[in-house]
């Protein structure tokens, strides 16, 4: 009777570890995957935030250049022009 | 309540008492880390939402999407280990 | 191309779509005679002529000239007002 009781323990115990090990380490994956998905998610976010606010000023950089090119030959050009007009009229 | 689910309870309750459940959880995260599985996780995690955007995945599409991966991933020595610790500790408190 | 273009891209081409990068050059462009820019511009082309003799000064090298000037010389409110203006538009129209 004692060594059934001990083989029954025995097998109970060996069941027993394997559920539990089981149960660990889901529970561990679980909350181990849903942090790791979080914070992958808000570190992407964080990424795209910081990409869109430096594309943002490259791109109003660039704006300002282009016109500014635009603007700085068309009034060079126009100084030009007046200045050659009044030297003319001056030797009139 | 049955005999089996009665040792269960007690053996349940002898390892939350005794702080060996946290401990337990503790070893296996740090063997996660050790192994590598958390970084292949994330890297994982980082391939899905690249895959389909960030503006579409939610946090629970992607626990959903890097479960199964994650699960297969856990090298069976680290479950091996984690069973090891289990018996030791149940072998030295057996007489509960 | 890399990520960083690719969101430069899509900005253009949202700000050129609605037709608001040309209201914000014509912002620029109004902030800029407002705030004394085109006159102190002219102001130092006609020192270069003067300097150098407008019998030596071609378009090209007035330009080359004035140019660093000119850029300096925008003030950063006028830069700063600029940006959020993009800003804000993006946020009410872009999902990037």
């Amino acid at each position: 009777e004692e060594a059934r009781m001990r083989q029954e323990q025995e097998a109970f115990l060996v069941q027993f570890s394997f559920s539990l090990c089981r149960e660990l380490i889901y529970e561990v994956l679980d909350e181990t995957i849903k942090q790791t998905a979080t914070s992958e998610i808000q570190e992407a976010m964080k990424e795209k935030v910081g990409r869109v606010a430096k594309c943002t000023e490259q791109v109003c950089t660039s704006l300002v250049e282009e016109t500014l090119n635009a603007d700085i030959a068309l009034l060079v050009e126009d100084v030009l022009e007046a200045e050659l007009q009044r030297i003319q009229k001056y030797i009139k | 309540m049955s005999k089996d689910s009665q040792m269960r309870a007690a053996i349940n309750q002898k390892l939350i008492e005794m702080g060996e459940r946290e401990r337990l959880k503790e070893l296996l995260r740090a063997k996660l880390v050790e192994c590598g599985w958390k970084d292949q996780l994330k890297a994982h995690c980082k391939d899905v939402i690249k895959e389909k955007g960030l503006e579409h995945v939610t946090v629970e599409d992607l626990v959903t999407e890097v479960t199964p991966k994650g699960r297969a991933l856990v090298p069976d020595s680290v479950k091996k280990e984690l069973l090891q610790r289990i018996r030791a500790f149940l072998a030295q408190h057996a007489t509960l």
